[in-house]
């Protein structure tokens, strides 16, 4: 309750902040969030909860992970697509899972699908296992950990 | 200036479209065509949009910008697994080099139920 | 006048809501009103011998039509018959129908159709005499079939209500375009307005339409067959319409008109020969018959003949004899019928060969039938020797050979009456009492009445003629011709040509009934002759137009609907190809506008190949998917030339079809793709023309520089007034919201219906 | 009275649709607020028609804007006695369905619909523009759509598959029509139009539009060769239905055809020969087919198709007469049909059946509704001085006048056809003795009805019978108007300046 | 303007092209998920399409039809996949 | 442009009415939307076409001044869009109860029983 | 198809859509948008919700069968077109309040008039595939 009451307040902040101002662009409001996130971190020292403080490093850590993700993968498939031969070796993998919530998992799947050249398909039932689509599975082992390792740890400190 | 920038982000946007469209005609089997295509589609339209958000430069427009952006992120993907799970269930066939396939024999044909992987028979 | 007609339609109401047992109560004195009616028209006799009489209410002005009534000389014959023999009718009918279920019907009925028969006779206006024909057909519809559950008395009802009604139908034409010729429907506007008439192009088709109208009605031929047909009517109904006034109403019509008609255009020819061939054929066929009815039947049919034929000739003493013999045939034909009623009430049957020697019960019945017999024989002294003698002076003192033919004619006929009238006036009577005949019922009072009275009517008639001469027959000619014309009956004439005629006929007739002995062998012989008659000629004309219609609806109505939309569509295109072929050349033209862009070129392209994809594509899906892309297509194109609205509406409304389309696609049968080359090449062919057609006239009119005045006017309003920017959406909810609310009411009846479509199946 | 009060017919109409909505599922409500709601628009129609007949045309613009900007609203003679008529009609099958309709039918929004389309049909009536009328036209159809698939059977639905079919066709002529007249003239306007498109130049172009509109609304008005879809479906759903389709339905075309023919689309002598001949060859097809048919409702089915000939018969003669009877006989024509329609349903009641084969007693065993039947059937034939007899005197003078033999011909077929097929289906339905049928399952008989059912099904009948006799009867009143609607219709400038005063 | 030309000799055709390219796969298939696929990346260049007019007509009211179709497609994948995913099951029954 | 588009209009009707002419019942809808396609584009091509200039009122003005497109055919387009968005909708549904219910596979098996009797 | 991902996907969309498409309806007076078009994103907004919440048992995510929305809409539409008549005025012809805000302009019974637009078309919509989807999409 208190990260969201957290998250709260600075948008709060920052609209206050677009009113006082009276500029209101986007990125006026993006300055006041920024703001007001250092104001609340710096003020806030005593809180117990620290959550929050915690948590906006880490979705921009994640962001910028996939971003890097994306451009990496971008360009691999742009050279694969672009030439005529093909380096590519797809195959469906089932990615065991370790995220639970419905709401993590589908984040996960969906940035997995949204980095190219890589597909969620489904999810178990049982919400075990995420299978996906690859197009280079040279080792299966080293791709389920490339996944386990980026986005899920990412995510999973985020949910948390 | 801004206007170089402009054309700049709306350039690589439109690349990332025409790669994605070039993946979808030469890749071989439907996945990679949907792996391909997403993505592609998706950045391009991203970045085109978040030109016209900076050639607008109003808050209006750039929310929605965002909002557009957003809502891609959302429903591109999930788009595309409801595609590849259809797909797979019609039994539209893996390119001949796919090099496995661990779905094989987990959906349930009669109520689509998935197992997960290590579940057994 | 008026007055008369609506007492008689108010009590037809009025009887109808009778019930049953206070019906018969009360209806016992309904031939007090013929009766009252008769001592009416009586005692304006007067009057009518020293000219018309004439009432005016006007009802629709506009078209001429009024309530407009004339009692002269013939009206004035005409009005005596319906209220006397109608006086007759309802007092033979008291009895004759009393156990019958639909007593009070019948007399409802019957009241009917005296009011519509006067006022037939007694309107001045052509409409409304129309009108009034059209209501006898109607009410002798409803009393042919009165016997409803006989099944061909119903088939008798349809026939004669097709003939006389289509033959209406006819008449109907001849009076417009007589209105039209004189401007006005008045009948005595137009007889005044003779001249004016006779010079009309129309003449000739207005005399063949009254023709129709007349020939139909009192059954000439080839019209004839439904009046024997209308014999399954009760007797008293038989007698009152079929012998003595409805089937009259031709007679009526055409001698109104005579004055008028006479020596135009075949008119007296045509009456001549159509008129003398029924006459004889009536004749001839009457003999013949062993149903009393039918005989009467035929020697009526034979003696509407003869009248049709004395307005051919058209002479004074034709029309002299003419109103004469309407009398005649009246009296004796009504007393005949009316015997023959009383027999098949007492004995059950009316079959000549299972009838003999009733004189011993029936004496009384037997004058009346003796009396109507020698009337309709023209012995002397009835009256109907009057009648004979002038038909047949009429004929001779022309002089003229065709007439003489005629006469000749005339004379054969009347032989075969004589035997005719014997045959049912006369044979039940005598002869033995035959075997198997059941026990004799007794004969009320009620039916024995009316026909002695005919007889004896007629034989005082026929002794003192002068009477009726003077006061009937004499102001029918004046009312015709305007003329007065001197006395011509004697009760005997010298021995001239026309009296030996006359003489020689009642011999021979006699002659002929004595040695002549009726049999069913001669009837079956008749009926195998008449194979070719004109009712089996209709019957085969009715199944061939049955089949044809059957043809050519099902050819056309085939249940194929895409051959539906194909005519549909054939025709349209034919119209406008032949508008554009004879209107302006076919030119194809390049219009100088916007240039295209290579991105509205691919958008284009990308349309053509969705649509190709739908024409060509064998899965359902595929032609879905091809949709989607023509939608965005359409999309962008709104897009491209300043449309967003439409864009975003045009695009979401698209796609949201292609979604339910996809929800439904389960449910709906495979692509089909039978294809059948030479219709695929003719729908091709259609589409293709259509296509072509709607390029061609969009650049023609794309050329056109219209008036902008509209779209001005908005953009100049839109923000000052209406206080919006977004033009498309101001007209929407403001200067066009009419629309809008129309609209978004169809979207709610849509849902709706597929609300009903989906939920509400009633198959139980 | 303002003007602007003339909207109140349509409105009305929408409130009772509306109403009968919210009460969803409470079919007692529904029916109640029908009938009331009729009966307040019948009233509100006289009042409008009296009105106009005396003060003459009421204008409304929509949304207040002048003329040829916004959507106008015109009440003239022709429109308020339509609406009169359709009051009379609608309210008569209000009833009728109340009592014959079963709850189960009525829950799934029939009411609702029924009113919608009568919504359509009074909106076209007061239509001043043409692309608005099209709307009207769009929700007539969709609302009949509704209701000609209500509680669809499957031959119901096979003949409502055609139905809509070439409805939608139809449609799409009607809009590429509109479209072109746009294109031409810029303007939407009837009253405008008919200042603009005689100063079109290329008057071939006009005459092209002319014919798909023609064909359009000839299509939605079931004339030759473009009626397949009626006698296809009109004889499939329930009675108290047909009987409104029956009776409106193809006559709001007629109605449509009348006011923009004699307004703007003048025929040309290629159109007015085309029309002509159409009529005539309406009238020959509608006879063929009435003639062989052995079922009440297709007899009555193709006999729609056979009369709209009259009508359009007149509108091809074009003359002030024969437009008079065109004008006289739509009026004749919507209350009997939507009677005869209604009374198949009564037949049906009492029978179990509507074909020939099986159908009879009537006259045996309900002498007195024999009788009462008789009057609609009877008028349909042009007993004279039934209704249907008047306007046919004007189109066959007309005919004549305009030297239209050959529609005279075709009159005269379609009427005598007419007689034997109805004088066929008396001998049968009435005089015939009654036929042992096997009812269809949970066939209520109508001696089984409760006494308030009964009336609900002859009292309409009934009260469409007094109308119609009054037709017949009144004569002169009714020539008079039709008189001068039809000068009118020849004369339109009062109409046209009345609209366009504000310029 | 110099950008607008740009947009319109540049973009556009680039983007029309990248239109062409994946028509051609919505005609060939082969399987009915790689005509969706198609017809979703088409939609999605038409997206594209539009923001580029949104620059160069100055409309920025251009971008809420952006989203429409985003979102309408999105609806459209859904069922198609439904569709799919539906006649599949009627198949193994 | 114009000519092109007045092609392609034609085309779409062409193709449309041939749809419609098909046995398929599924082939007549997509025919019908085809053809509706057209009359929109028909309408939207007579009002003249006009690049760029969406007929909106600048933020600052008060009046649509210069070059605009004609707003009036674009109004009455999405009019007539909606309109034959609901009987589409209806259409198709209608087709669908027609298979199912009637086991109709295709219009000929569609025929009036006038045969029957 | 209930799949976990749409499901969750869907369930924090519809929100988003919902507040979309009465920002495309309030202000469809100054720029494209409207009543019509912000009605039809709302009810695909609940059409996509329908499907990833098993769309053939829409009552139990809908509190009201979405078919009353029609005669709601169609009364507010009627209302607004009607209004004028009470001023003696031809029907549609708009009625405004004084003052002018922001998105939606003035406002006026064209508002109302494009809210009850909003209404019906939801309405409408929403009856037409709910009730195809409840016949035609089983699980
Ligand atoms: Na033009
Ligand atoms: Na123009």
């Amino acid at each position: 309750m208190i990260m969201q009451r957290h998250f709260l307040l600075n948008i709060l902040f920052s609209i206050i902040w677009v009113a006082v101002t009276g500029e209101p662009t986007f990125v006026n409001f993006f300055f006041g969030f920024i703001l007001s996130f250092f104001i609340m971190w710096a003020v806030s020292a005593r809180s117990k909860d620290q959550r929050y403080f915690r948590l906006i490093p880490k979705v921009i850590s994640l962001v910028f992970y996939f971003f890097f993700e994306l451009i990496k993968a971008n360009l691999q498939v742009a050279f694969d697509v672009s030439t005529p031969h093909y380096f590519m070796k797809p195959a469906i993998v089932a990615v065991p899972l370790d995220i639970k919530s419905d709401l993590g998992i589908t984040i996960l799947a969906n940035l997995i699908t949204l980095t190219p050249g890589t597909l969620s398909l489904d999810v178990s039932d049982d919400r075990k296992t995420l299978y996906v689509h690859a197009m280079y599975v040279f080792d299966k082992k080293e791709f389920v950990k490339h996944i386990k390792n980026g986005f899920e740890r990412r995510l999973l400190s985020i949910m948390q | 200036m801004i206007d170089f920038l402009i054309a700049l982000i709306c350039t690589i946007g439109a690349l990332f479209i025409f790669l994605a469209s070039l993946g979808i005609l030469r890749m071989p089997d439907f996945y990679l065509r949907v792996s391909v295509a997403t993505k592609g589609g998706t950045m391009g339209v991203g970045l085109i949009l978040v030109a016209s958000a900076l050639y607008f430069g109003d808050f209006g427009i750039t929310t929605r910008a965002l909002a557009i952006i957003f809502f891609l992120l959302i429903t591109a993907p999930v788009g595309a697994h409801l595609l590849g799970r259809v797909a797979y269930l019609s039994k539209v066939p893996l390119w001949k080099e796919s090099s496995g396939d661990d779905l094989e024999g987990k959906y349930n044909r009669k109520n689509l139920s998935l197992k997960s992987n290590d579940e057994e028979e | 006048m008026l007055t008369a007609i609506i007492i008689c339609f108010g009590l037809a109401f009025f009887f109808f809501l009778f019930n049953k047992d206070f019906g018969e109560r009360i209806l016992k004195w309904s031939p007090l009103l013929p009766a009252s009616l008769l001592i009416y028209f009586l005692s304006k006799g007067n009057e009518v011998r020293q000219g018309a009489l004439q009432e005016f209410t006007p009802w629709v002005p506009e078209m001429g039509i009024n309530l407009s009534f004339k009692l002269d000389g013939l009206s004035f014959l005409f009005t005596l018959l319906i209220c006397g023999i109608g006086t007759l009718v309802y007092f033979y009918s008291v009895n004759y129908m009393k156990n019958h279920p639909h007593f009070i019907r019948f007399f409802s009925f019957l009241t009917l159709f005296m009011g519509s028969m006067l006022g037939l006779v007694l309107s001045d206006n052509l409409i409304t005499l129309f009108i009034f024909w059209e209501l006898t057909s109607i009410s002798s519809f409803f009393l042919i079939g009165f016997n409803h559950q006989d099944k061909n008395a119903r088939k008798s009802a349809i026939t004669a209500l097709a003939i006389t009604g289509g033959g209406g139908l006819l008449l109907l034409v001849g009076f417009v375009i007589l209105g039209i010729i004189a401007g006005s429907y008045e009948l005595s506007v137009l007889i005044e307005s003779g001249d004016l008439i006779a010079e009309s192009i129309y003449l000739p088709i207005v005399i063949l339409l009254l023709f129709a109208g007349a020939f139909t009605k009192s059954a000439q031929l080839p019209f004839h067959f439904w009046l024997p047909d209308a014999m399954r009517a009760p007797t008293p109904i038989s007698t009152y319409l079929h012998s003595a006034t409805m089937v009259k109403a031709g007679v009526y019509l055409l001698a109104r008109f005579s004055p008028i008609m006479d020596g135009e255009f075949y008119w007296n020819e045509i009456l001549i020969i159509v008129g003398g061939t029924t006459m004889i054929y009536g004749a001839v066929n009457s003999i013949f018959k062993t149903d009393l009815k039918a005989i009467l039947a035929y020697t009526t049919i034979s003696a509407l003949g003869t009248m049709m034929l004395l307005i051919g000739i058209g002479t004074p003493a034709a029309l002299l004899a003419l109103a004469a013999f309407i009398i005649v045939h009246a009296l004796y034909k009504a007393g005949l019928f009316l015997v023959t009623g009383a027999i098949d009430k007492t004995e059950k049957t009316r079959d000549l060969l299972a009838l003999g020697g009733l004189m011993k019960h029936r004496k009384l019945l037997f004058a009346a039938g003796l009396l109507a017999a020698v009337s309709g024989a023209g012995l002397i002294p009835s009256l109907g020797y009057h009648g004979k003698h002038l038909i047949y002076e009429s004929l001779y003192n022309e002089h003229s050979s065709f007439l003489m033919v005629i006469l000749g004619l005339v004379f054969l006929a009347n032989i075969f009456i004589v035997c005719a009238s014997f045959l049912a006036g006369v044979k039940p009577f005598t002869g033995k009492i035959i075997a198997e005949q059941k026990p004799v019922n007794p004969l009320s009072m009620f039916l024995l009445i009316p026909p002695l009275l005919l007889g004896v009517g007629g034989l005082i008639a026929g002794v003192f003629p002068a009477f009726i001469e003077k006061n009937v027959v004499l102001p029918v000619y004046q009312s015709l011709s305007g003329k007065s014309i001197d006395p011509a009956f004697h009760l005997l004439h010298g021995l001239d040509f026309v009296s030996i005629l006359s003489w020689l006929t009642i011999i021979f007739g006699l002659i002929l009934y004595f040695f002549f002995k009726p049999s069913l062998h001669y009837q079956n012989t008749l009926n195998h002759l008449s194979k070719v008659s004109s009712r089996n000629l209709l019957k085969e004309l009715i199944d061939l137009v049955k089949k044809l219609f059957s043809t050519l609806t099902h050819l056309l109505q085939n249940g194929y609907l895409r051959y539906y939309t194909a005519v549909i569509l054939v025709f349209l295109i034919i119209l406008i190809v032949f508008r554009m072929y004879t209107g302006f050349g076919i030119g194809f033209q390049a219009v100088e506008g916007t240039s295209i862009r290579f991105i509205e070129g691919v958008t284009i392209f990308m349309m053509v190949v969705s649509i190709v994809m739908t024409l060509y594509t064998d899965s359902r899906v595929v032609s879905v998917v091809a949709l989607g892309g023509l939608g965005l297509g359409m999309c962008l194109l709104y897009l491209f030339f300043s449309a967003p609205d439409l864009a975003m509406t045009q695009f979401a409304i698209d796609t949201l079809t292609v979604v339910l389309f996809v929800l439904l696609l389960r449910n709906l049968p495979l692509y089909l793709n039978k294809v059948d080359r030479r219709l695929n090449i003719k729908d091709i062919m259609i589409s293709g023309i259509f296509g072509a057609i709607i390029t061609l006239i969009t650049l023609e009119v794309i050329a056109v520089q219209s008036s902008r005045e509209i779209s001005q006017f908005y953009a100049e309003n839109a923000y000052l007034l209406a206080k919006g920017k977004n033009i498309v959406n101001v007209i929407l909810v403001d200067f066009r919201g009419a629309d809008t609310l129309v609209e978004i009411i169809v979207l709610a009846v849509a849902g709706l219906g597929v609300f009903s479509l989906i939920k509400l199946k009633m198959n139980d | 009275m303002t003007d602007n009060l003339l909207i109140l017919p349509v409105i009305i109409q929408l409130v009772i649709a509306v109403i009968s909505l919210f009460f969803w599922s409470r079919t007692n409500y529904q029916r109640l607020s029908s009938i009331v709601g009729n009966v307040i628009f019948l009233a509100v129609s006289f009042i409008l028609f009296f009105y106009v007949k005396e003060n003459g045309i009421m204008v409304s613009q929509g949304g207040n804007w002048p003329a040829p900007f916004g959507i106008t609203f015109v009440l003239d003679l022709f429109s308020a006695s339509m609406l009169v008529i359709t009051g009379l009609s609608g309210l008569a099958v209000s009833i009728f369905t109340a009592g014959s309709m079963s709850r189960r039918r009525a829950l799934f929004v029939f009411f609702p619909i029924y009113h919608f389309l009568l919504l359509g049909i009074s909106g076209s009536f007061i239509a001043g523009d043409l692309f608005n009328l099209y709307v009207w036209f769009e929700l007539i159809i969709i609302a009949s759509f509704g209701l000609i698939t209500l509680g669809g059977g499957r031959r119901q639905l096979e003949g409502a598959l055609k139905y809509v079919t070439l409805n939608l066709v139809a449609s799409t002529l009607f809009l590429t029509s509109i479209a072109f007249v746009y294109g031409l003239t810029g303007s939407l306007n009837l009253a405008d139009l008919a200042v603009k498109i005689p100063e079109v130049e290329n008057q071939d172009l006009v005459s092209i539009a002319a014919l798909l509109f023609f064909v359009g609304l000839g299509i939605k008005t079931a004339v030759f060769p473009m009626y397949f879809w009626l006698p296809a479906s009109y004889h499939t759903p329930m009675s108290a239905i047909s009987a409104i389709f029956g009776g409106l339905l193809t006559k709001v075309g007629v109605y449509a055809l009348i006011r923009v023919f004699s307004l703007f689309f003048l025929p040309d002598s290629y159109i007015g020969t085309v029309i002509s001949a159409i009529a005539a060859l309406t009238l020959i097809m509608g006879a063929m087919g009435a003639f062989i048919q052995k079922d009440v409702r297709k007899v009555f089915s193709w006999l729609i198709v056979c009369h709209i000939g009259f009508m359009i018969a007149g509108l091809g003669i074009f003359s002030t007469v024969a437009l008079a009877g065109a004008v006289l006989y739509l009026f004749h024509d919507i209350i009997i049909k939507t009677n005869i329609f209604m009374v198949s349903g009564l037949l049906y009641r009492i029978n179990g059946a509507h074909t020939f084969k099986f159908i009879g007693g009537l006259y045996e065993h309900y002498p007195k509704l024999s009788f009462l039947i008789a009057i609609p059937l009877f008028s349909l034939i042009g007993i004279p001085p039934l209704s249907g007899f008047w306007p046919k005197i004007l189109l066959i003078e007309g005919g004549i006048q305009g030297f239209d033999y050959f529609i005279v011909a075709a009159i005269l077929l379609g009427s005598f056809v007419t007689l034997v097929t109805i004088g066929k289906l008396w001998v049968t339905a009435v005089w015939s003795e009654q036929k042992q049928v096997k009812y269809v399952k949970h066939f209520i008989h109508f001696k089984q009805l409760s006494k308030a059912q009964r009336i609900a099904y002859v009292f309409p009948i009934a009260f469409l019978s007094v109308v119609s006799l009054f037709f017949g009867f009144g004569a002169f009143w009714m020539l008079d108007i039709a008189n001068r609607i039809a000068e009118e219709l020849i004369n339109p400038e009062l109409y046209i300046q009345s609209i366009l005063q504000f310029q | 303007m110099e950008l607008n030309e740009y947009l319109i000799y540049g973009i556009l055709p680039l983007l029309a092209v990248s239109l062409s390219f994946v028509l051609y796969r919505l005609v060939k298939g082969p399987s009915v998920p790689d005509r969706i696929i198609s017809l979703d990346l088409m939609i999605n260049g038409g997206i594209g399409i539009i923001v580029v007019y949104s620059i160069i007509n100055e409309q920025p009211a251009f971008l809420d039809i952006a989203m429409v179709l985003a979102l309408i497609a999105f609806l459209g994948t859904i069922s198609f996949s439904y569709y799919l995913k539906q006649k599949n099951l009627d198949k193994d029954d | 442009m114009e000519t092109v588009l007045a092609i392609l209009t034609g085309f779409m009707y062409a193709a449309g009415i041939y749809l419609i002419l098909r046995r398929s019942l599924v082939k007549l809808i997509v025919g019908l939307i085809i053809l509706g396609n057209g009359s929109n584009l028909l309408i939207f091509l007579l009002g003249g076409i006009t690049r760029g200039n969406p007929p909106v009122i600048g933020e600052n003005e008060s009046m649509l001044t210069g070059i605009y497109a004609d707003p009036l055919p674009q109004a009455l387009i999405l009019t007539a869009i909606v309109i034959s968005f609901g009987l589409q909708a209806f259409a198709m549904v209608l087709l669908q109860r027609e298979y199912v219910q009637g086991g109709v596979e295709d219009f000929d098996s569609i025929k009036e029983e006038e045969e029957a009797l | 198809m209930t799949t976990l991902i749409l499901k969750t996907a869907a369930t924090y969309l519809m929100p988003l859509l919902l507040l979309f498409s009465v920002f495309i309806l309030l202000r469809g007076h100054y720029l494209p948008g409207g009543g019509f078009i912000g009605g039809l994103i709302a009810s695909i907004a609940l059409v996509v919700y329908g499907y990833a919440n098993r769309i053939d048992r829409i009552k139990q995510f809908l509190r009201f069968h979405p078919g009353i929305l029609i005669p709601v809409g169609a009364s507010l539409s009627t209302l607004a077109a009607v209004l004028p008549l009470f001023f003696n005025q031809p029907v549609m012809t708009g009625l405004w309040l004084s003052g002018s805000y922001p998105i939606i302009g003035s406002i006026g019974t064209a508002l109302l008039f494009d809210i009850g637009v909003y209404f019906v078309v939801v309405g409408a919509t929403l009856t037409i595939i709910f009730s195809i989807a409840e016949e035609n999409v089983k699980i």
